[in-house]
């Protein structure tokens, strides 16, 4: 690895944590105060989009490589080392969670009362999680981060979250958790394998993990067994059907700025994982399985979309909406083809922009009514037509319509996935009515029909704090859905190199030396 | 005088040791439990001995002292355990002193 | 300049709805109609220009030159997928984009009059602005990605104008069901898409036809292309089974229904398997499913048409209807036919649903014929010009409808694709057509007015009266002070009932300038069948000239008296009562599809998802805790029974490992 | 090959070595006498110089034992004690947990009007019998330090004596506690028949010459001492006394027995399994039969632990049965260690960390107890973090540190735990650890529920009280070892790491004449 002297993507990790901690140390207890922390951490999240962006310009999207690398011992004996570096596929996610994180702060301005600097800090701490999850190189760095995670996470929808917050919390800590436990198991088993075959000693960077070799065929060979723990876990934070259940609860009861970046970002780091670790580590397993996977990432799309429609709370359909678009995302990679691969990369953000745009506008609402139940609404659109002009937009994102970021994204991953599978493409393309059915559902009990209720009709339409938090997000869908190859450009050379072990010489390669050096455990 | 063979005496050892094991299974008097267990101890004792002897080696009997030392001390705290314990619970029935439990 | 066709509808629409957003942001003042149509109008209009000129320096090129195209920027691409964002002008499109712009022209014009009184007439124009650039872009597109980014703009557009009045819960139910049927056949689109890209490696028009002349591919897979396709032609341009959503859209304001659910937008079908008719050429199969499915839409949409009463619902069936003729002519092969009546249907029904919206504006709101009658009197331009339109679909020579649809008529029967069937079944709806348009024109404007016709001095009643929701219950009870229509609105009539009537000019058979000018980019005309004779072709004129007539007649016969349309009616209640409930499609439909699914995802919801997939996960919690209450029992308190249990793990230890170690 | 014997040191004539060796037994031992004396002239008014002598007898302790560490291994007492970097690790860590509980319990007593000098000495003579413990290698000795250690121990879970649930837990562990010992005895009768010695390296030996891979009276003995520890170490199913225990101990005291002795058991286990198992002592079948044992006992203490400490509702007694259910994942270490590569260096690295969470949670837990350690009921927590932020904070980290969450040290050790487990093949017994470790985290979660997520609760014990400033500094100074040990682990671990040839066995193999 090009080890550069820069500890640019350190700072990028670090900043909001430390911006965090001293703004724990601004008192609150005026009302200046408590401006002053708000205010510190918007500059905190804002500073840190702007390192992001210097990573950005300092990318190279020629190199498949790990950039901007950062190796330092730190755990010798286990072969842990500080290991950050970013790719064409990090990188946008890595600007994803920047880019959300100066919204969310600005979204919360109002709604949230209590423990403000805690609630801060929290999200800054998070956001360091989540950049250190997406750019660690290390097996144990990236553990250290997925789990850390949940910390601000389950605090956030356990003290700022709706009524049922507490049971929430629990079941997002406890199932991401549980999933996650058994993936740890699999990166000692890697990472002693590594030891066993190379005999160099332990380690926990994954280009060393990719080159262990783990024997394969059958269902339950182990590397199928691997390949298993790694995908439950990271199917879980998809959520990929059927291990979705946690996440209705958690989006419900989680705080506005909690659904964002547990929509925005958080279920992305279940598709970077499979992008991450499962595809280069798992070859045999990936093809063994691919159907299933399949299968299941179609099913998701359509139980998604079938259960958003029926919901009556409009935060929950949008998170079962998430289960459907998430449901794109497990199948363009498991295409495995670079088509399918890049819809995926590309839905995993454009499902952040406009879930989070869904989240922000629910959030909206809610905080203006106190309810979510869509029977309380009726006719916003007469009242608050700014909102519906917004609301509409991320709807049609959402929907996938031509000339939103959404389409580029499920059209890219359906036409990837025609190429593996006509059936379960034409099937998944259900989700393209279905998403239509549910999202137009939701927005006719809202936002039309004749205003219902006097405090309906009282409503306030955006204040121009909530039109600078959605103007970002409207010009992202755009900007998205008319120019992908922005995005592409950078990120292809990293798909192509996460799918060599799938292009077809890899196969015969990899079979031929089977057959040549049988691996001896 | 035939000497009793070493396993027979063992075996009353072992014997002793269970006995007094019974009673700290059986027994409700928490006294009488205590000197169960101080059964239990001499069954390890004279165990020791007897593999001394029949070892010739001076080790067990040593051991031997320092055990009488422990289980002599070992009661007298028990006892006044027991003691408190009877100040205010009026008892000395284990089965009266269930209050922790779950 | 080709940018600018559908840039500048879009610039209009920036324009409208930057003003509109501001406007609310400010708190929502009224505007004046004629700022925001003058604006939309003005775009639209250069738009116009634009097409004319360019299509002017198309006449003037050689034929082989007769292509314009411009790529705006590159679109998508990764890897293998390139799609530039590429706008093509060549014959087809070019007719398309003049009756667009130049229709779409007209009823800007139109709505500035009709929408006189709306409250933000900035937010129709922009939708109506926005609704435009997609539909050229939908006709310009150089590729299948362009033209769907087209397509689905238009949905939306489609969707939001019918759902404009969105108070009234039943219009944006009815924008909702636009937008998900075609939903469904953008389905069929998408796959179809995908199966082009991954047999022809491209999307694009021009490289596809390449592709498909050159590269052989199995007849299963063309078919297949051109039936997934068709699913969406059947979604956007109405046809069985999916034609359900067009009735509904009359929900929207008028002018829309002309513009988007008359002239342009459904016939954006008919437009894609012209565009790849070199596919459909390709595979008798799909043109025979095609036309079978254009010639029983056309009869059935006409039969239901007999028996509706609201004048917008009859012109919307009559729409799908019409629709399945154009089909029936590409069925046939015959494109250039179909693209034939695509233009001549534009004028006819575009006039006819704005002579229908003059009507109504001039009733305040009422839109049932059997509340009308006796209009010729009072509004006398509206009727001559609606006279014109109706004379033109119902097949009279020489009004451009006989002219185009005869040509569809001798194509289903002479084409080698055609058969005697297919002209049958033409020629009895038309015999319909002819049938409930006089209906609907007898009932509208001839005989006296079966309401009350208020006094003149309650001509300020008027100025309030337009409001979308309201008027209804007025009409009631202070009788209708109908009017005609202002000149803004009549205007535009005008101009398409003189095109309805001459358009047919371009497209005589045997001299048809527009088949020629076609030729190069639609796939040749089909041979005929060996065993039809030309002079037929002379036979079947008057046939279906005759077949107007008697249809006409016979509605004379029947609506002339409105007695004689009583016992008619009660004679064939059982038949007019299905009619009149549209065969119960929607119903049909309703009971098969919607409620099971719906039902479906409840039970997916709240048995499966609740009960079972997260029972499962919380009975790993519950079995978890039950374990621990089943500890908890076992400590009971008693030092004896931890001893005793102490016990038995010390002997089971013991035991264990003694047994396993010397057995 | 000639038989091997033990070359004694001069009687009583000890070497300066030596000497340094057993200067921190002197200065507890000494401190702990001082303490008696000086409590004679306390007897009605306690002062600080009861405690202040015994912290300084503990930190005298320390002192001297750290220049020990480096030192080449020693033998003393005619081999019956080994004195080597492992002793001294331990006795560090004896000396450290038993510093801070006098440290923070003089306020709790105070409090709880338990004042008694007594206290003190009986901490210091628990802390001396682990210190002996920990470094024999001889049964006997082993016996009398356990028994120093438990017989202390007995005597302060009942120390609060007007109070029937602590009599009840003195006496309960007293009867259970020896008889366990008994059996452990027994069992070193049982090897002293066997072998000929109490000696445990010199019995493996002993073991291997004579061939007595397949003895059965060795077998039984050894079987009884494992079993006596296991009671020691709350495995399944000798744990029942532990809730017991510690929900009717004071506060410290629970503390004092889930750091100091819990980790003085399993450092003595790890000496005398090791000894056991890096020499080929027994045969193949008998090995495979002790691993059996270990592997059942393991899995039922993690699951048992773990599932019943759902059900409590009492802060003491939940953190009793998550001292069973770590008592697991220790266990799941020593039976990975002797195939792991790394040896018992995680099972070590882990009870340090152990100690020193639980040492940080019990100083809180402490703090908060009110009069008859009352205000340890869940609910009784309830909106603490609004009131007391710090202390709510401190707990939080110990609790997600208990649960193994990043970046807490509780990850770290349990990462290189089950690590090493997996080296040493044991993948399924690490599953059920990990299922085990997120049922865990369950009941850690929920006392943090309590802390933040709701609110205080009217009629709460906890309404007026200040935590008393001892207790917040030991857990803020175990916060910052928790968040230092879980970011930046490397040089611990390097510390602690026992190669291959530094098993806690000790290098009596290598002493020995003849090798």
């Amino acid at each position: 690895m090009a080890s550069s002297t820069s500890c640019l993507l350190s700072w990028l990790v670090f900043l909001p944590l430390l911006w965090a901690l001293v703004g724990l140390c601004i008192p609150t207890n005026t009302a200046s105060g408590l401006k002053l922390s708000k205010l510190s951490a918007l500059i905190g999240s804002l500073v840190t989009f702007a390192v992001s962006i210097c990573v950005y310009q300092q990318f190279d999207p020629a190199s498949a490589q790990a950039q901007l690398a950062e190796n330092h011992a730190w755990i010798p004996s286990l072969g842990v080392g500080y290991r950050l570096g970013i790719d064409g596929i990090s990188l946008w996610l890595v600007l994803l969670t920047t880019f959300l994180t100066p919204i969310v702060i600005l979204s919360s301005w109002e709604s949230v009362e209590k423990k403000v600097k805690a609630y801060y800090a929290l999200i800054l701490a998070l956001e360091t999680a989540m950049l250190g999850t997406f750019l660690a190189m290390d097996a144990f760095l990236f553990y250290t981060f997925w789990e850390a995670m949940l910390i601000p996470m389950y605090f956030l929808v356990g003290i700022w979250g709706g009524k049922e917050r507490i049971y929430a919390a629990m079941k997002l800590f406890l199932y991401t958790m549980a999933g996650s436990l058994l993936m740890l198991v699999a990166i000692f088993y890697l990472a002693y394998q590594y030891k066993l075959q190379t005999g160099l000693g332990y380690s926990m960077y994954l280009p060393d993990l990719y080159m262990v070799k783990i024997p394969s065929g059958g269902y339950l060979a182990p590397q199928s067994l691997l390949f298993l723990a790694f995908t439950i876990a990271f199917a879980i934070k998809v959520p990929l059907f059927p291990l979705h259940t946690w996440l209705p609860d958690a989006h419900v009861q989680a705080p506005t700025a909690g659904s964002v970046i547990l929509a925005g970002v958080l279920l992305k780091m279940g598709g970077y994982g499979l992008i991450r670790f499962v595809l280069p580590l798992f070859p045999d397993a990936v093809r063994l399985y691919q159907t299933p996977m399949l299968v299941l990432g179609t099913v998701a799309i359509t139980y998604g979309a079938l259960i958003a429609w029926v919901q009556t709370d409009v935060k929950k359909l949008v998170a079962y909406s998430s289960v459907s678009h998430m449901g794109y995302v497990v199948l363009g990679i498991f295409a495995l083809n670079p088509t399918g691969m890049t819809g995926a990369v590309y839905q995993m953000l454009c499902h952040g922009i406009s879930t989070s745009g869904l989240f922000l506008l629910v959030g909206m609402i809610y905080d203006r009514r106190h309810t979510r139940e869509m029977s309380d609404f009726g006719g916003i659109s007469k009242v608050m037509p700014l909102f519906a002009i917004a609301f509409m937009i991320i709807l049609l994102s959402s929907a996938a319509l031509p000339g939103t970021n959404g389409f580029i994204g499920e059209f890219m991953i359906l036409l990837g996935l025609w190429q593996t599978s006509q059936v379960l493409a034409a099937f998944a393309a259900l989700g393209v009515i279905l998403g239509a059915v549910y999202l137009l559902f939701m927005f006719q009990k809202v936002m039309l029909g004749p205003v219902t209720g006097d405090e309906n009709k009282r409503l306030k339409d955006l204040s121009l704090r909530e039109v600078a938090v959605l103007v970002p997000l409207l010009i992202a869908v755009f900007w998205m859905g008319f120019n992908p190859g922005f995005w592409f450009k950078k990120m292809q050379t990293s798909i192509d190199a996460s799918l060599v072990p799938y292009s077809q010489s890899a196969v015969a390669s990899s079979n031929a030396e089977k057959v040549g050096t049988p691996w001896n455990p | 005088m035939i000497p009793v063979p070493v396993p027979v005496i063992l075996s009353f050892c072992a014997a002793i040791f269970f006995i007094g094991l019974a009673g700290v299974l059986i027994r409700r008097n928490i006294l009488v439990v205590i000197m169960s267990i101080e059964l239990m101890l001499n069954a390890v004792n004279l165990t020791l001995v007897t593999f001394s002897a029949a070892l010739d080696h001076p080790h067990g009997q040593m051991a031997v002292f320092f055990i009488i030392v422990v289980a002599a001390v070992e009661s007298a705290v028990g006892l006044g355990l027991v003691i408190a314990l009877f100040r205010t619970m009026r008892t000395v029935d284990t089965d009266q002193i269930q209050l922790l439990k779950g | 300049m080709l940018a600018l066709i559908p840039l500048l509808p879009l610039i209009g629409f920036l324009i409208n709805g930057s003003w509109y957003a501001l406007g609310q942001a400010r708190g929502g003042k009224a505007v004046p109609a004629t700022a925001a149509g003058g604006i939309a109008t003005a775009t639209i209009g250069a738009s116009f220009v634009c097409a004319l000129m360019l299509f002017l320096q198309l006449l003037g090129s050689e034929e082989e030159a007769r292509t314009l195209e411009v790529t705006l920027f590159h679109w998508i691409s990764a890897g293998a997928l390139q799609i530039p964002f590429t706008l093509r002008f060549d014959q087809l499109s070019s007719l398309f984009c003049l009756v667009i712009t130049g229709v779409g022209s007209l009823i800007h014009i139109f709505s500035i009059g009709y929408m006189g009184h709306d409250e933000s007439p900035q937010k129709f124009f922009a939708y109506l602005n926005l609704f435009c650039a997609f539909m050229l872009v939908l006709v310009l597109g150089g590729s299948l990605p362009v033209l769907f980014l087209g397509w689905e703009g238009v949905g939306l557009c489609s969707y939001l104008l019918i759902s404009y009045w969105y108070t009234d819960p039943d219009k944006a139910s009815a924008g909702k069901k636009a937008f998900i049927v075609n939903r469904i056949g953008d389905l069929g689109f998408l796959l179809g898409m995908f199966l082009i890209f991954t047999t022809f490696g491209s999307l694009d028009f021009t490289a596809l036809k390449q592709l498909v002349l050159t590269m052989p591919v199995s007849g299963g897979i063309m078919t297949t292309i051109c039936l997934l396709l068709f699913v969406g032609c059947t979604g956007k341009s109405a046809q069985i089974p999916l034609f359900v959503w067009l009735p509904d859209a009359m929900a929207g304001p008028t002018p829309v229904s002309a513009l988007i659910h008359a002239a342009t937008m459904v016939t954006s079908g008919i437009y894609l398997v012209s565009r790849l008719s070199f596919m459909f050429a390709l595979s008798p199969d799909a043109l025979c499913v095609v036309a079978t499915i254009g010639a029983a839409t056309a009869l059935f949409a006409a039969t239901i048409a007999i028996a509706q009463n609201d004048i917008k619902k009859v012109l919307a069936y009559s729409t799908v209807s019409q629709l399945g003729y154009m089909f029936l002519a590409c069925g046939v092969g015959a494109y250039a036919s179909g693209v034939f009546h695509v233009i001549t249907h534009a004028f006819f029904k575009a006039l006819l649903f704005m002579g229908a919206g003059s009507v109504i504006h001039g009733m305040h709101e009422e839109q049932d014929i059997q509340k009308m009658g006796g209009l010729r009197r009072l509004m006398p331009q509206t009727f001559l010009v609606f006279a014109v339109g109706w004379l033109a679909i119902a097949g009279i020579p020489p009004l451009s409808g006989f002219v185009s649809k005869d040509e569809i008529l001798w194509m289903a029967f002479a084409s080698e694709h055609g058969s005697v069937a297919l002209w049958v079944v033409g020629a009895l709806t038309a015999a319909l057509t002819a049938f409930y348009m006089s209906r609907l024109f007898i009932l509208t404007f001839l005989g006296t007015p079966r309401f009350k016709v208020a006094e003149p001095q309650d001509k300020g009643h008027h100025d309030h009266g337009h409001g979308h929701d309201h008027g209804h219950g007025d009409a009631a009870h202070h009788g209708v002070a109908v009017h005609e229509s202002p000149a803004v609105m009549v205007l535009p009539l005008a101009v398409l009932a003189v095109l309805s009537a001459v358009a047919g000019a371009i497209g005589i058979p045997h001299m048809s300038w527009l088949e020629h000018w076609l030729h190069p980019v639609l796939a040749h005309a089909p041979a005929l069948r060996p065993e039809v004779h030309h002079e037929t072709e002379w036979v079947l004129m008057g046939v279906s000239v005759g077949i107007a007539i008697v249809g006409i007649a016979l509605a004379f016969v029947i609506y002339g008296n409105l007695k004689t349309a009583e016992r008619f009616k009660t004679q064939w209640a059982s038949l007019a009562k299905i009619l009149s409930n549209k065969w119960y499609v929607d119903e049909f439909y309703d009971a098969l599809i919607v409620k099971p699914l719906n039902a479906l995802a409840t039970i997916l919801w709240k048995f499966f998802d609740v009960k079972v997939i997260d029972r499962i996960v919380l009975s790993l919690g519950d079995a978890s805790n039950q374990s621990g209450a089943l500890a908890r029992s076992l400590q009971n308190g008693s030092t004896q029974l931890y001893a005793f249990l102490m016990l038995a793990g010390f002997l089971s230890i013991v035991g264990y490992s003694l047994y396993g170690i010397f057995h | 090959m000639e038989p091997i014997t033990l070359t004694p040191p001069p009687a009583f004539g000890l070497t300066a070595q030596q000497l340094a060796w057993l200067t921190p037994y002197f200065f507890v031992l000494g401190g702990s006498c001082l303490a008696l004396l000086l409590s004679v002239y306390e007897a009605t008014k306690p002062s600080i110089s009861v405690p202040a002598t015994i912290i300084l007898a503990f930190l005298g302790g320390i002192a001297t034992t750290l220049p020990l560490i480096e030192q080449p291994p020693t033998l003393l007492f005619g081999g019956m004690l080994i004195a080597d970097g492992f002793t001294a690790y331990a006795n560090i860590l004896f000396l450290i947990s038993a510093a801070a509980v006098t440290f923070f319990s003089r306020r709790y007593l105070l409090n709880q009007d338990l004042e008694h000098t007594e206290f003190y000495t009986l901490i210091a003579l628990s802390a001396l019998g682990m210190m002996i413990m920990a470094a024999s290698t001889d049964l006997v000795m082993i016996f009398l330090g356990l028994e120093l250690m438990s017989i202390s121990v007995y005597v302060l879970v009942g120390f609060r004596r007007n109070d029937r649930r602590s009599n009840e837990a003195g006496i309960k562990y007293y009867i259970l506690g020896s008889a366990a010992s008994a059996v452990m005895l027994y069992g070193a009768a049982l090897f002293f028949g066997a072998t000929g010695t109490t000696n445990v390296q010199v019995g493996a030996i002993r073991a291997i010459q004579m061939g007595m891979g397949q003895n059965a009276l060795l077998i039984a003995g050894l079987l009884c001492i494992l079993i006596g520890f296991l009671f020691k170490i709350a495995s399944v199913p000798f744990h029942m006394w532990m809730p017991d225990v510690y929900e009717g101990a004071p506060a410290p005291v629970t503390g004092f027995m889930t750091t100091g002795l819990k980790a003085a058991v399993f450092i003595t286990l790890l000496r005398v399994f090791s000894s056991m198992v890096s020499v080929p002592a027994l045969s193949p079948q008998a090995m495979e039969a002790f691993q059996n044992v270990l592997w059942v006992s393991a899995a039922l203490t993690m699951f048992l632990g773990n599932v019943a400490a759902l059900q409590q509702t009492n802060i003491k007694r939940m953190l009793a049965y998550s001292s069973i259910a770590h008592s697991g994942y220790l266990l799941v270490g020593l039976l990975a260690g002797p195939q792991s590569h790394d040896g018992f260096s995680a099972v070590l690295f882990y009870v340090v960390i152990y100690t020193i969470m639980n040492l940080g949670a019990f100083a809180v837990v402490s703090a908060i107890a009110q009069k008859g350690d009352t205000g340890l009921e869940l609910n009784d927590l309830s909106g603490l973090s609004a009131k007391h932020p710090g202390l709510a904070f401190l707990l939080a980290v110990f609790l997600f540190s208990m649960a193994g969450i990043p970046p807490t040290a509780g990850f770290t050790a349990k990462y290189y735990l089950f690590y090493s487990a997996i080296q040493a093949g044991q993948v399924w017994l690490v599953v059920l650890a990990v299922l085990c470790s997120a049922i865990g985290a369950y009941y850690y979660l929920r006392v943090i529920v309590q802390l933040y997520m709701r609110e205080a609760i009217a009629g709460s014990p906890l309404q007026n009280w200040k935590p008393s400033r001892a207790a917040v500094t030991t857990a803020l100074a175990a916060v910052i070892l928790v968040l230092q040990l879980g970011i930046y682990p490397a040089p611990a671990l390097k510390m602690l790491r026992l190669g291959p040839a530094e098993a806690p066995a000790g290098g009596a193999p290598a002493e020995a004449p003849g090798h």
